[in-house]
């Protein structure tokens, strides 16, 4: 039998799976390391980290839907510098390719935290333009132009593989998908979460104290296979699929959509050994279908 | 590792009065970890719905047989009433800081662990292990009647002095277990460490209290919580420089560093 | 104490309660007759009726997800003539007000439609500007100036209450609904259902045969609610919310958000009894909390 | 009302072969109404997850006590193995049309019944049916191993003539319930009635038989259903003028008035 390659390169990111940490939700990778192999995983995406620190948003940050979650944790992060000094050093330790989620208020933002973030040892950076848990109204990822704008600013300083974070809360995702692309991006990922509410009958007040939050888990599920699908017919560059993943045959429906990778993020609240169940599920996929590598999977929904 | 995530068979799910039950399940490398005010991570389903896990405080250890003491207030608990012995549960753990109980020597205090309703949860386990070192373990406990007054008779086999109150007067004095506690406190006895678990408005009413005694006091918290880990940084809450993480932080703080008036 | 009422009256429409049944969901009331008192709701919604009779996509047509369920049907219906002829009478032997939901190509269809649909006894018309199962790409509720004309072209053609009902795949709800406002819609029903995916990996094909197909049941509530909220501040027009209703608490909560009535759809197909659950919880609630009427709970949430 | 939805509580829910069950409930409303054919649609999980309900075919009616024979293929059937006594269960029902043997003695054909695998389920019920007024019913019984051949003891007791065939040969003939039916059938003997329930495959094959012979052949179909009474328009085949739904127009069908490719 041929040897079964689990491998992918992900617009230069060297990755020995293709099962990644999706930000937000894995912290900066060093509490999981009391529990799990943290090196289990492809890729590890830090929460998005900022320029300034941010204090997030009040409580509660958190309400069980059905089959998902709503969350507002408004970002909250040490910001930059605290992140370089102290977080990054320990999560360097392992050896795994470490990808930094970052956003901003605006394109200076953007810009000079990839600045600050260039030859750190990180292996590519996450442009999270789709954050639905900060003030301003509307998100960079809704719109096009802004999307191509910021992407293209960015590109030009720094030399890191790009990858751009898109929302689902948008009449047509290929649009942004392509600006992105256009702008430079090695690759997209998708979807961040899909704005969502929840109200107290008893007390009247939205259940977040941001009135609005983040919807993700299986109930997403889905539209973010919908939209990888989507979006993935449309660029030539590579996708990394999430939303709702939690078994392996969930991680193999965003590879055949499209995805080269995914990345896995609320299942980690409910099963924290789920990359190496994935990974498992894979590689059984793989042999019973007599595929050798992952790529052969991407995009093979008929 | 830690922390462990593992699936045990339950030996038993006890109901031990209105609404509240007893989980047995033995996992040796959980109980090998475990420490007084550290909780366990639950799956209470096999499905998606619901889909977090829910927050136990570890009620017991005792070699590799771990006991979670929980009252049914809503679906998740709801299904984990319904587990019969032999079911599995997945629990994720031990989580969390756990109560500071080693200065008590070094600082001649004497403990007294203050559980209101199912707050008495964590402290049963931090009884046990005081007990091995003091003679002076004092638990007061209250409810709003006689039969949801937990763990009288465990706790009074370990050789703690148990004082109770009911808000109907139905066993102990009629009141609140701040009341209990009040009559502990007296500016001359203020070598005491106050170990406190339960509803807000109690917690609450305990700071005001030993602020004026300037007793040292731990209270065990509680927020929703996603991770439980603390990466999520879903279960913040604001301390006096800045947010904590209940989970990871807490869910054992000194009474004096948590902000009151934001809980 | 003060007698409760349930009455809504939605653009005219007089209903005793405000729990609708929502389109697609409930066939054409009869089915349902043999099971449930279809008195017992405020209003029936039939299913889409297009012009010429539609036989609808090819099978499979149904998937279950987390907590939800993805549908495409495609509007198969008998067409205009047969509803008309065969259906309406039969459910006009019930006390209830009927409401067509209308669907079309075009501009023309609709009109033709709303022309067809006067004087036989309907109490309202619900435009289905937002069905995802068809096959034009881009539905009409996916933008704010056809969303415009088309309403306000039915709008010259019928007196009767118009209802228009959006889609939740746009990046801002608030756009359609101000344009179905303004294009003379008297009320406007949301949401329509989310575009989701579901691959087989086995045979590698999409499991609908449609490739893509709605997203609803409790699964989407989040989503809804967010948008009845937006919505509902947006526009002066009732607002009759939908999506992953189950419980009376779920009801309560579209109201609070700011709608006037609310529409059941896949919880038909999981509980048909609950209808009157909806109503009895509801009444409890306006009793514990002091509401007289439901335009007290109506937009409540602080 | 014809229709009705019900919680009952589960009298028995017995395993009778490897991954088979069988659920007793008792509902004097439906047992009044329900035809051999017809089916319940149940719902196997009283969270969210999984939301749809199950159709399953009415396997036996006797006086009020109602049973269903199940085979766990997934998460529902799962779910509902996991019941026990006196645990409730939520179904709606009778659905569909079921059977037409009334128009037997009429055209004096005598029934065969022919059921694969867990397609026997329904079979039994209209066997009940038939022999209270016809001596000769004949069942044949196809499956792939000796274990997962149902029902033939109680087949015999009523009185049937029962045939039985297995892939693997460890009891009956050796090959499928199709080649049962082959040999029933011939030029001379056309003054059948099949009744088929089974794999598409099987009633496929049925099909390609009976026309040759051209024998009048009603079959039980299956499709993935939402509503189960008519309304949603999930469940439809294509026939011969048009679609139908399963869940109301069928699930019993006339053999010649399925359109097969599309199958
Ligand atoms: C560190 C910690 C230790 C705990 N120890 C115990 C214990 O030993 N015994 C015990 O009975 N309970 C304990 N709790 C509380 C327990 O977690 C909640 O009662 C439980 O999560 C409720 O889940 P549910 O699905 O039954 O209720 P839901 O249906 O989710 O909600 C019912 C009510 O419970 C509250 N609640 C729900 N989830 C949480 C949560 N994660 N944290 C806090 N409140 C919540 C809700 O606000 C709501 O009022 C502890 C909580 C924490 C944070
Ligand atoms: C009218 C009718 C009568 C039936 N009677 C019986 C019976 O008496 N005994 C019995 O064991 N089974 C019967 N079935 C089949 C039974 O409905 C399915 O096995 C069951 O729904 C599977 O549910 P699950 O959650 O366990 O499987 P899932 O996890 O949902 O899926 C597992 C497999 O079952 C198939 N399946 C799932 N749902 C349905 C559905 N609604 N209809 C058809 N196939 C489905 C899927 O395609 C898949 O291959 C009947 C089906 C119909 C339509
Ligand atoms: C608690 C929580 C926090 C998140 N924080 C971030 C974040 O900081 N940056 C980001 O780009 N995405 C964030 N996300 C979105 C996830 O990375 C992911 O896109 C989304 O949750 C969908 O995947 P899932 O359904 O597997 O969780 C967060 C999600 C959750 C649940
Ligand atoms: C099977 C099915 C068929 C539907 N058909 C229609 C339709 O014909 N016209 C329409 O406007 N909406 C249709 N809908 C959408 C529903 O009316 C409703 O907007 C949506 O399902 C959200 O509500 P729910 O989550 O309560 O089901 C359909 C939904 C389902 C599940
Ligand atoms: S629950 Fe995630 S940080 Fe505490
Ligand atoms: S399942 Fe709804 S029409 Fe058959």
């Amino acid at each position: 039998m041929k040897q079964l390659s689990l491998d992918v390169n992900i617009a230069g990111i060297k990755m020995k799976n293709p099962v990644m940490t999706a930000s937000g939700t894995f912290g900066y990778g060093l509490e999981y390391s009391q529990l799990i192999d943290i090196e289990n995983f492809g890729a590890i995406v830090t929460k998005t980290v900022t320029l300034e620190p941010r204090i997030g948003n009040p409580q509660p940050r958190i309400v069980e839907t059905a089959s998902g979650m709503l969350n507002s944790i408004g970002l909250q992060n040490p910001g930059a510098k605290i992140f370089i000094k102290e977080k990054l050093p320990k999560l360097k330790e392992y050896e795994v390719p470490i990808i930094a989620n970052i956003s901003g208020r605006n394109e200076t933002d953007f810009v000079k935290l990839a600045g600050l973030l260039k030859d750190i040892g990180l292996s590519g950076l996450e442009l999270n333009i789709s954050c639905p848990n900060v003030e301003h109204s509307g998100l960079f990822a809704q719109n096009a132009d802004t999307t191509y704008k910021l992407v293209n600013k960015v590109r030009k300083v720094t030399g890191l593989p790009l990858i751009v974070k898109l929302t689902p809360n948008v009449t047509d995702v290929t649009l942004i998908a392509g600006a992105a692309e256009d702008g430079g991006a090695d690759a997209i990922s998708l979807i961040n979460t899909l704005i969502g509410m929840s109200i107290d009958i008893q007390t009247k007040k939205p259940k977040l104290a941001n009135v609005v939050g983040g919807l993700s888990g299986p109930a997403v599920k889905p539209v973010a296979l919908r939209m990888v699908y989507e979006a993935s017919k449309k660029v030539s560059i590579p996708v990394i699929g999430m939303g709702g993943i939690v078994t392996s045959d969930d991680a193999i429906e965003f590879l055949l959509a499209g995805a080269s990778a995914v990345a896995l993020g609320t299942v980690n609240f409910v099963n924290p050994n789920t990359c190496c169940e994935i990974i498992d599920g894979i590689k059984i996929y793989m042999r019973d279908n007599k595929f050798n590598k992952i790529s052969d999977i991407t995009g093979r929904v008929k | 590792m830690k922390i462990f995530s593992v699936k045990k068979e339950i030996i038993e799910n006890k109901k031990i009065s209105a609404g509240c039950y007893r989980i047995t399940f033995e996992s040796r490398k959980i109980a090998c970890m475990a420490k007084p005010g550290q909780f366990l991570h639950i799956k209470c389903s096999d499905t998606y719905d619901p889909l977090l896990r829910r927050p136990i405080s570890i009620h017991s250890v005792e070699n590799n047989v771990i006991e979670i003491l929980y009252k049914v207030v809503g679906r998740g608990t709801g299904l984990l009433s319904e587990k019969s012995c032999g079911d599995s549960i997945d629990v994720m753990g031990p989580l969390g800081n756990g109560f500071d109980y080693q200065s008590l020597v070094t600082c001649h205090l004497s403990p007294i662990l203050v559980g209101g309703g199912i707050g008495i949860a964590p402290l049963y386990f931090l009884a046990r292990k005081l007990v091995e070192k003091y003679s002076n373990v004092t638990v007061l406990i209250g409810a709003d009647a006689k039969h949801n007054i937990l763990c009288v008779d465990k706790l009074k086999k370990l050789g703690c002095r148990v004082k109770v109150s009911t808000n109907d007067g139905s066993t102990g004095i009629n009141g609140t277990v701040v009341n209990l506690l009040k009559k502990e406190l007296s500016p001359e006895n203020v070598k005491l460490k106050i170990f406190a678990c339960g509803p807000i408005p109690m917690l609450k009413q305990i700071n005001r209290l030993v602020s004026v005694y300037n007793v040292s006091s731990q209270v065990s918290l509680e927020k929703r919580m996603a991770c439980g880990i603390g990466a999520c940084m879903g279960c913040i809450i604001k301390v006096k420089n800045g947010y904590k993480r209940v989970c990871k932080d807490g869910p054992v703080f000194d009474i004096k560093e948590v902000i009151w008036e934001d809980l």
